[in-house]
């Protein structure tokens, strides 16, 4: 392997790598010594300097990897939440449960649900969809759930009364999914 | 006896009529049915003496065979107009919708398929293998270069040059099915191929062949084998699937 | 915004992107018309063509996406976690069948194939290289199956059209496969 194939496996090498591509994650692909790598990396470094190209290669963590630019983060934001959630359909249905009776209480929600939403409602706390909005004044003080700005942008809603009126329909077929 | 295989890895009565006819240069529009259902129910028989799991479709077929084949040694009616319909002509539309669907996947087997030799930043391919799960291990078989239907075909060839002076009673006493792979496993690891005959050496009586038959079917449906055969029906080889060394 | 950074920030989504990327997808976050945006990525398919580079844009299901260059398979294999998708020839044959006759029911696929088909439409189920698109309208109303985006992706394709005419021929001989 040249030198120039050498930089284009790096390059595949750092577009799959989902976590900073270390020195010893190449060397053990390839057989060049640490010396070679790190020299192709620095031209590679190099090429991807430009400003004006959307990504660079930043050295983080012991490793490598290609970040997008700050001067697109602008943008990119907004693709971002362009992604389709990935949420389970546990976690949509609590969603639409706190969406629809906020502020609600966990208590309320597994009311509703007939499982445990420990786990879940932790998950949609961390995803920010949804935040702890206070304690509810009753005897142990439970923790009160309601909905978040980011669920707003997610779902593509105005407000919260833009969510549609929920209809007791029960004749819906069931997909097979 | 109680070993029993299970053959899910066969693709069904269609596509082992389509090999035979295939094997034995046939044109489909004129299937010569006697010969071809012959042939099909020794395979059958084939399987059964074999103790496979036989699906209820290759019965059904069987039957349809049957059938064809006694309504083609009727005599033409002489009432009926002269444009009395083929008894083959549903099965070979059949036959031939399936090969025209048979030639799609080929065609897509050939395709430039991402996760193979090209890669995406995607999580396509990672979320693919994550759901390796226990039934995909059952569907996903090693089959890659082969058709099941080939390797019993080797089987038969086998099977047939064995030696007869036992009876068909077959006794698995002298040897189980489990010691068999073990055995075949230690050959695997010490060579990198082996040729498929090459199980077959040795005592060469009908139970030892029919055990190391099961033996590799078991094998194959554990994805711990891998078959290759380099051309249509050409020998065929056999290796471990770990210890496969690319290019 | 400049073509230059247009075509930056078209880099940085494609990198960001797990899926290819569309033209809508684009549009629907910068202010540009379909046809300044499809220039910009003609050219950064041009831009990205050399053949050293280590990946290329493909247009694909639809989109484009980054793909690395097959010269650099044999190394990329032994990265962890990357392993070829492993599909049977009943998987294969069955996909041939949705993707030519869909929408298409469980019980017209297992006409063609002579076998039962319930294993191989789960397991592609489960690898979302077909989903259900519905329930047919005749007695029993079975579900109608359709491939995926994720099918056109997975074996290279721009768009369902682009799969070959399957002709009705009979004289070529049988491969063994």
């Amino acid at each position: 392997m040249n030198d120039v194939e050498l930089k284009g496996l790096l390059e595949a090498m750092l577009l799959l790598s989902h976590k900073p591509l270390t020195i010893d994650n190449i060397i053990k692909i390839i057989d060049k010594d640490k010396a070679t790598v790190k020299e192709a990396i620095n031209e590679l470094i190099v090429a991807y300097s430009d400003d004006e190209r959307g990504f660079y290669i930043e050295e983080v963590a012991g490793g490598y990897q290609f970040r997008t630019r700050e001067r697109y983060s602008f943008w990119l934001k907004k693709f971002e939440g362009l992604r389709p959630p990935r949420l389970s359909r546990a976690a949509l249905e609590t969603l639409a449960i706190i969406a629809y009776k906020q502020p609600v209480i966990r208590a309320e929600i597994e009311d509703v649900r007939g499982v445990d939403a420990g786990g879940v409602l932790r998950h949609l706390t961390g995803k920010k969809l949804i935040k702890v909005l206070g304690r509810k004044d009753v005897p142990g003080r439970p923790l009160v759930y309601g909905t978040t700005k980011e669920f707003l942008e997610l779902f593509n809603l105005k407000d919260i009364s833009s969510l549609p009126t929920l209809r007791d329909s029960v004749d819906e077929p069931e997909m097979g999914q | 006896m109680s070993y029993k295989v299970k053959l899910d890895i066969f693709h069904g009565p269609l596509d082992l009529l389509l090999h035979l006819i295939s094997k034995n240069e046939i044109d489909i529009y004129d299937i010569p049915v006697s010969i071809i259902t012959e042939q099909y129910l020794e395979y059958l028989e084939l399987m059964r003496s074999l103790n496979l799991d036989i699906a209820g479709e290759f019965l059904v077929m069987a039957s349809t065979l049957m059938y064809i084949k006694s309504k083609m040694l009727l005599p033409p009616s002489e009432e009926a107009d002269e444009e009395e319909e083929d008894p083959r002509a549903d099965l070979v539309e059949r036959l031939l919708e399936y090969k025209k669907f048979k030639e799609g996947a080929v065609w897509l087997n050939g395709q430039d398929i991402l996760g193979q030799n090209t890669f995406a930043r995607s999580a396509l391919i990672l979320d693919l293998e994550a759901k390796a799960d226990e039934r995909d291990k059952e569907e996903t078989l090693s089959l890659e270069n082969i058709s099941v239907i080939e390797l019993f075909e080797a089987f038969r060839t086998v099977f047939s040059k064995a030696s007869q002076h036992k009876s068909m009673e077959i006794s698995f006493s002298k040897l189980s099915v489990a010691e068999r792979i073990q055995e075949v496993l230690e050959i695997l690891k010490e060579k990198n191929n082996v040729e498929f005959d090459d199980f077959f050496i040795k005592p060469y009586d009908r139970s030892f062949v029919i055990i190391t038959f099961v033996a590799l079917l078991e094998l194959i449906r554990l994805s711990m084998i891998k078959v290759y055969q380099s051309m249509p029906f050409g020998k065929i080889l056999i290796m471990l699937r770990d210890v496969e060394t690319e290019q």
